[in-house]
C-alpha cells in the first residue's frame, strides 16, 4: 500500500500526468486555451501508429504463436464478458436506463490505448519487460464489448434491429485498423524497419503524449464542467470501483494465461480502462437515447485519470506482490 | 438573370450519422449534397465544442438544393434516418441560376 | 410530411465575441444554437483569411432555428451583443420538421 | 426589431476557383461577403471528401448579404465566373438588421 | 532482372511503402480512418521543406554553376515536351477528349515530390550520393507541363484564352515557392543552419514520410474506389508505361548532362513521376471540363505507387547498368 | 556598432529570419503558399509550452524566491507603463484617435513570445546563460498592458465600463495558463521531467520555430498587403522607435534588479516586443471601435522582423557594454 501510494505519487509528478492537470484546470477555470480538433486527431493518430509499430517490432523475432493468439482470445473474452458486470453495477447504483447503462457498459468493456501506452511508458521506465503482442491484444479488445452492449440494449426492449453496415464500421473503426496496421508492418519490417522510424516513433513520443494529455485534460473538464448534475455519487463511484473490477478480471486472464510480470500489468491496465475515441460513435449509431455525455464523462473524467495517477501503480503492486517483481 | 425556383435543405445532424444521411439521401435519388463542417452548438443535451475532440464526434451541415418536385422524397429520406438521432431539418424557398443539377 | 414555420437566424460575429452571443442568446431564452467556421471574408475593412492566424482572430456563423413567436426576442439579444461590433444578422423564413427543439 | 429586405447569396465553388470568384464579387461592386469551408460532397462527378487532400482541392461555399437592388450586378458577376466551372448559385428572401453593409 | 525484383520486394517491405498500402486498404475496405486536412497539408509543408533545404545545403559548398543551370534546363525541357508523349499515347489507348487527354498529360509531365524524396531515401541507404541541386530542378519541372496542356487543349479548339492571373498563380505556385526557398535558405545558411535545424528537419523525416503515405494511400484508396468505370484497361496501361517513357527521357537527359549515378536516378524518377498537388488546381481553373478525378486516380493510385514498389528499384538497376554501380 | 551590424548580419542568415523572410515574400508576392490555421495554432501551442517547460527545468534547482517575484513585479510594471509612453508616441507621430491609439498601446506594452524565444536561441548560442524565471516573467507581462489601455481610451469618453468577464477572460488567457503551466510543470518535475521529454521539446525547436516563422512571414506579409493606405510614415516610425523606448525601459529594470547579462537581454527584448496573438483578441472585445489591422499590422509587420533583425544584436551589444561581456 505504501509502494502503491509512493508511486502514486512519483506517477502524479510525471510531466504527463500534470499535463493532464493543466488541461483539466484551464478547462474548469474556463481559460480559452485549447487545441485545435485536427492537432488532437493527429496526435490519435500517431500515438496509435507508434505503439502499434513498436509493439510489431518486438513481436518480429518470435512471430505470432499460440501465446499471442490465446492472449488475443483472452482479451476478447473480457471485452465481451466486463459490460455486463459493469451493467448489473450501474442499474444498482445509478438511475440510468437500461440503455443508459448499456451504453456506458460498452465504454467499459472497450479499451483506452493512452492508458495502455502510459503504463507501457511506466514499465520502460521501470526496467519491466512486456510481451510485445499486448499492443495485438488492445485492439482485439476494442469492440466486442459494442456486441454485447447491443445485446443488453436488446434484451431490455428498447435496442433495434443493428443494421448490416454497423458491423464493417465497428470492425474496420479506424483506430482498429491503425493499430493492427501499424503492428503488421512493425512485425514484417522488424528491428530494420525501426531504424528507419526510431527517430519519429520512438525519442518524441513522450513528449507529444504530453501535449495530447493537455488535450485531453481539456476534453475532460469541459466534460466535467458540462455534466454537473447528470453524474451523481454513485455514477463517480462506478467510475473508480468498475476499473478495480477489471483489473482483478485482467488478472485472472493474465494468470491463466502465464503472461509476464510486464505482461499481467497491461491485461490488467486494458480491462481496467474505458474507452473515449471508438465507442462512442458507435453508441451514437447504435443507442442514439443514451446521452453521450454521461459515458463520456465517466470514462474520460473520472476512470482515465483515476487509473493514470491511482490504478497503474496499484495493478503494478498487485502483479508484483502475486509473481514476484 | 433567369433563376428558377428550388428548395434548400440544411440538415443539421450527428457527424457519426452522416453517412448514412447521405447514403439515404442518394437513395431517395438527390442529386447532390454539400456537407459543412459545425464547431460546437447547444441545445437541449448542453453545449459541445468540437475542439480537441479525439473521435468522430459533433455534428456537421448537409445542404442540399433541390427542385422542389423533388422535396418530399427527400425529406422523407432525410426524416427516416434523423428520427431517433439528434438532427435539425430546415427548408427554405430558394432561387437557382442552373436548372441542372438538382 | 407535416413541417412548420420557423425562423432561420444566421449570425456572422468575431470569433472572439463568439462566447458572449451565445451567452446573451441562451439567457434570451434560445434552445439551441450551431456554431459554424468562417475561413475568410471581405467588408468594410478589408479582405482577412484564417489561414495561419496565431490567435482567436476571424468570425464564426451562428445558427439559429427558432420558433417565429421567439424571433424578437432573439434579435434583441443578439443585437445587444453585436451593435458595437462586427456582427451582421440575417433571417430567412423556414419550415422545420419537428417541432420540439425550437 | 426593425429589420430591411435583402437577398442571402450563397455559393458553392471549387476552391481553386475561391480568388477569382470574390475578385469578381469585389469588381462588381459587392460590399461584403464571407466564405466557409466544405468538407465534402456529392453530385453528378461523384463522391468527394476533404479528408487527407494535399492541394487546393475540394469546394467553399461564399455567402453574401446584399441590398436587392444590388443582386443582378452580383448574380451576373457570379455566373461569370461559375459559368465554366462547377458552381451553385442559389439566393433567398432575409430580413437583415443594419442597412450599411450590404 | 532478379536485381530489380529483390530491390523491389525490399523496397515493398519498408514501413513506407506498407503504410501506403495500409492506406489503400482502409480506403478500399471503407474504414472510418482518415486523416485530418490540415495534417496532411502540414505533413507536405514539411516535407517540401526538408527536401528543399537539404538539397540546399548540400548546395552550398559548390554553389550554383553551369552544372545546376543545364539540369534545370533539362528538367525544364522535359517537363514542357513529355506531356506531348503523354497526349499521343492517352488519346491512342483511351477514349479520352482532347481536353481531358491535355489535363492527364500536365499531369505527368509535371513531378511527384514524394515520389523524388523517397528516391533520395533509397539511394541514401544504399550510400549513393546524388546531386544537391535536383531538388531545383524537381521545382522547375513543376509547371512547363502545364503550359504544354493548355497549348495542346487550345490547337484542339477546346481551350481558352488564358487569362492573365494564371501565369502568376503557375509560377508562384505553393510548392515552387516552399521548394526554391528552402533551397536558398539551405544554400545560404549552409551546414551551420543545417546543425540547427538537423533534429527537425532529418532525423525524423522518414517517420512523416510514413504518415504521409498512410494518407496517400487513403486518398489513393478513396480515388480508386469511386473511379471504378472511370478508368478502363486503356488507362491503366497508360499509368505504367508512360512513367516508363518518362524514364527513358529522365535516363537520356541524365547521360547527356552527365550526371552522377544518384543523379541519374532522380532524373529518371522525376521525369517518370506524376503531380497530384499543384497540378490539379491549376487544371480545375484552367481547364475545367475535364473530370479531375481521371487524372488523380491515375497519378495517385496507379503510378505514383507503381513508381514506388517497381519504378524506383527499376531506374537505379537500369541506372547501374549503364553508368557501372 | 560594427559588432551590432556584424552580429544582425549573422542572425539574418539564419534558418529562422530567413524563413519569416520567406513568407513575407510569398505573401507580398501573392503566392498561394499558406500554412493550415490549425498547424499554425498547434505550433504555437507546442512552442509556448516548450520555452515554459524549459524555463520552469532551470528554476527548479534554486526555487522561486525573492529575485523571482522583483522580476516579475518589474515586468508586470513595464508592461502596465510602458502603454503610456506607448499613446503619447502614436497621438504625436499618427492621427489615430485615443480609442486606437489605446489598442495600440496594449499590444506594445504586451509581449511576442517568439521573439523572447528567438533571443533566447541566440543568447543559447553564444554561451550566454539566462535566469530561467524570465519565462514567467513574460507571462506575467502579458495582460497589465490591456488594463492601461482599457484606461486610457476611458479617459478619453470612448472607453465603456468593462464587463467583469472580460478580466477572467484576460487573466486566464490561453496562452498565460499554457506558459505559467509548463513552467510550472517543468519546476515540479525538473532535470528528471526533462530527461522526459527532451527529444521532443528541445532537439526539433528550432526547427519548428522556421516553419511557425514563415507562418508568421505569410501572415505578417499579407497584412502589410491588405493594410497599404493604414499605415503612413509616423506609425512605421513609431514601430522602429518604440522597441528602442521599450529596450530602454528594460534595460533600467534589468539594472536595477541586479540581473546576468542574459537576463538583461531578455528583459529588454521583451519590453520591446509587441503581442499578436493575446492582445488582439481582448481589443476585439474591449475596443471594438479600433481597427485591428493597424495594431497587428505594426506589432507583426515592422518591430517583429525590426527586432528579430536588428533588436536583438543592438540590445546584446548594449548590455555587453554596460554590463561586460
Ligand atoms: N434550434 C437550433 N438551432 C440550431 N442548431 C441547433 C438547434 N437545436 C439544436 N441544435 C444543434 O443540435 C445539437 C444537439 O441538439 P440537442 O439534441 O437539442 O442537444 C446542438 O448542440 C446544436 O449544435
Ligand atoms: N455583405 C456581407 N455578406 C457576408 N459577409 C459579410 C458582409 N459584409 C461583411 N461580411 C463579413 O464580415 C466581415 C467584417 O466586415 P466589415 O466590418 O464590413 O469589414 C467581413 O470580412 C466578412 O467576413
Ligand atoms: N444539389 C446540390 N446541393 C448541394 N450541393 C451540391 C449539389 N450539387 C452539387 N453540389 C456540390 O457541388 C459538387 C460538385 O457537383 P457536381 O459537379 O454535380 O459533381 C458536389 O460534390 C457538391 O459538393
Ligand atoms: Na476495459
Ligand atoms: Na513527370
Ligand atoms: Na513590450
Amino acid at each position: 500500500m505504501d509502494n502503491i501510494l509512493t508511486l502514486a505519487g512519483q506517477n502524479l509528478l510525471t510531466p504527463m500526468i500534470l499535463c493532464f492537470a493543466l488541461g483539466g484546470f484551464a478547462a474548469l477555470a474556463r481559460s480559452d486555451l485549447s487545441v485545435p480538433e485536427a492537432a488532437a486527431k493527429t496526435m490519435a493518430l500517431y500515438l496509435m501508429f507508434a505503439i502499434g509499430f513498436k509493439g510489431g517490432v518486438a513481436v518480429s523475432k518470435s512471430g505470432i504463436d499460440g501465446h499471442v493468439l490465446a492472449a488475443m482470445a483472452a482479451g476478447i473474452a473480457l471485452s465481451f464478458l466486463l459490460p455486463i458486470v459493469a451493467f448489473g453495477l450501474l442499474r444498482v447504483v445509478s438511475r440510468l436506463s437500461a440503455v443508459e447503462a448499456a451504453a456506458v457498459a460498452a465504454h467499459y468493456g472497450s479499451i483506452s490505448i493512452v492508458t495502455f501506452a502510459t503504463a507501457s511508458g511506466v514499465l520502460a521506465l521501470r526496467g519491466i519487460e512486456a510481451e510485445g503482442y499486448m499492443v495485438a491484444v488492445s485492439a482485439a479488445m476494442e469492440s466486442p464489448a459494442i456486441i454485447t452492449a447491443l445485446w443488453l440494449a436488446a434484451r431490455s426492449g428498447q435496442g433495434r434491429r443493428v443494421e448490416p453496415g454497423l458491423w464493417r464500421e465497428i470492425l474496420l473503426n479506424g483506430s482498429i485498423v491503425l493499430l493492427i496496421g501499424a503492428f503488421a508492418i512493425g512485425m514484417i519490417t522488424g528491428p530494420d524497419g525501426m531504424a528507419k522510424v526510431e527517430a519519429f516513433v520512438v525519442a518524441p513520443w513522450q513528449g507529444v503524449l504530453c501535449l495530447f494529455l493537455l488535450d485531453m485534460g481539456l476534453v475532460a473538464g469541459r466534460g466535467l464542467r458540462g455534466a454537473r448534475g447528470l453524474i451523481g455519487v454513485g455514477l463517480v463511484a462506478f467510475g473508480v470501483v468498475m476499473p478495480l473490477v477489471g483489473a482483478a478480471a485482467g488478472l485472472g486472464a493474465a494468470l491463466a494465461l502465464g503472461l509476464s510480470l510486464g505482461g499481467t500489468v497491461l491485461m490488467m491496465v486494458l480491462a481496467a480502462s474505458a474507452s473515449y475515441i471508438a465507442v462512442p460513435a458507435a453508441m451514437r449509431v447504435a443507442l442514439p437515447e443514451a446521452n453521450p455525455s454521461v459515458a463520456l464523462t465517466l470514462s474520460l473524467g473520472i476512470t482515465f485519470p483515476f487509473n493514470l495517477v491511482f490504478g497503474i501503480p496499484a495493478y503494478l503492486a498487485v502483479a508484483e506482490a502475486i509473481l514476484g517483481g | 438573370m433567369q433563376t428558377y425556383a428550388a428548395k434548400r435543405v440544411e440538415i443539421l445532424i450527428e457527424a457519426p450519422m452522416e453517412s448514412r444521411l447521405t447514403a439515404a439521401l442518394t437513395a431517395a435519388g438527390v442529386k447532390g449534397f454539400s456537407v459543412l463542417p459545425v464547431l460546437g452548438g447547444a441545445g437541449q443535451s448542453g453545449r459541445w465544442s468540437a475542439d480537441g475532440q479525439l473521435g468522430r464526434a459533433g455534428m456537421v451541415a448537409v445542404i442540399c438544393l433541390v427542385d422542389p418536385a423533388r422535396l418530399e422524397p427527400l425529406l422523407d429520406a432525410a426524416f427516416g434516418v434523423v428520427e431517433r438521432h439528434i438532427g435539425l431539418i430546415n427548408v427554405t424557398d430558394a432561387q437557382v441560376i442552373r436548372k441542372t443539377r438538382f
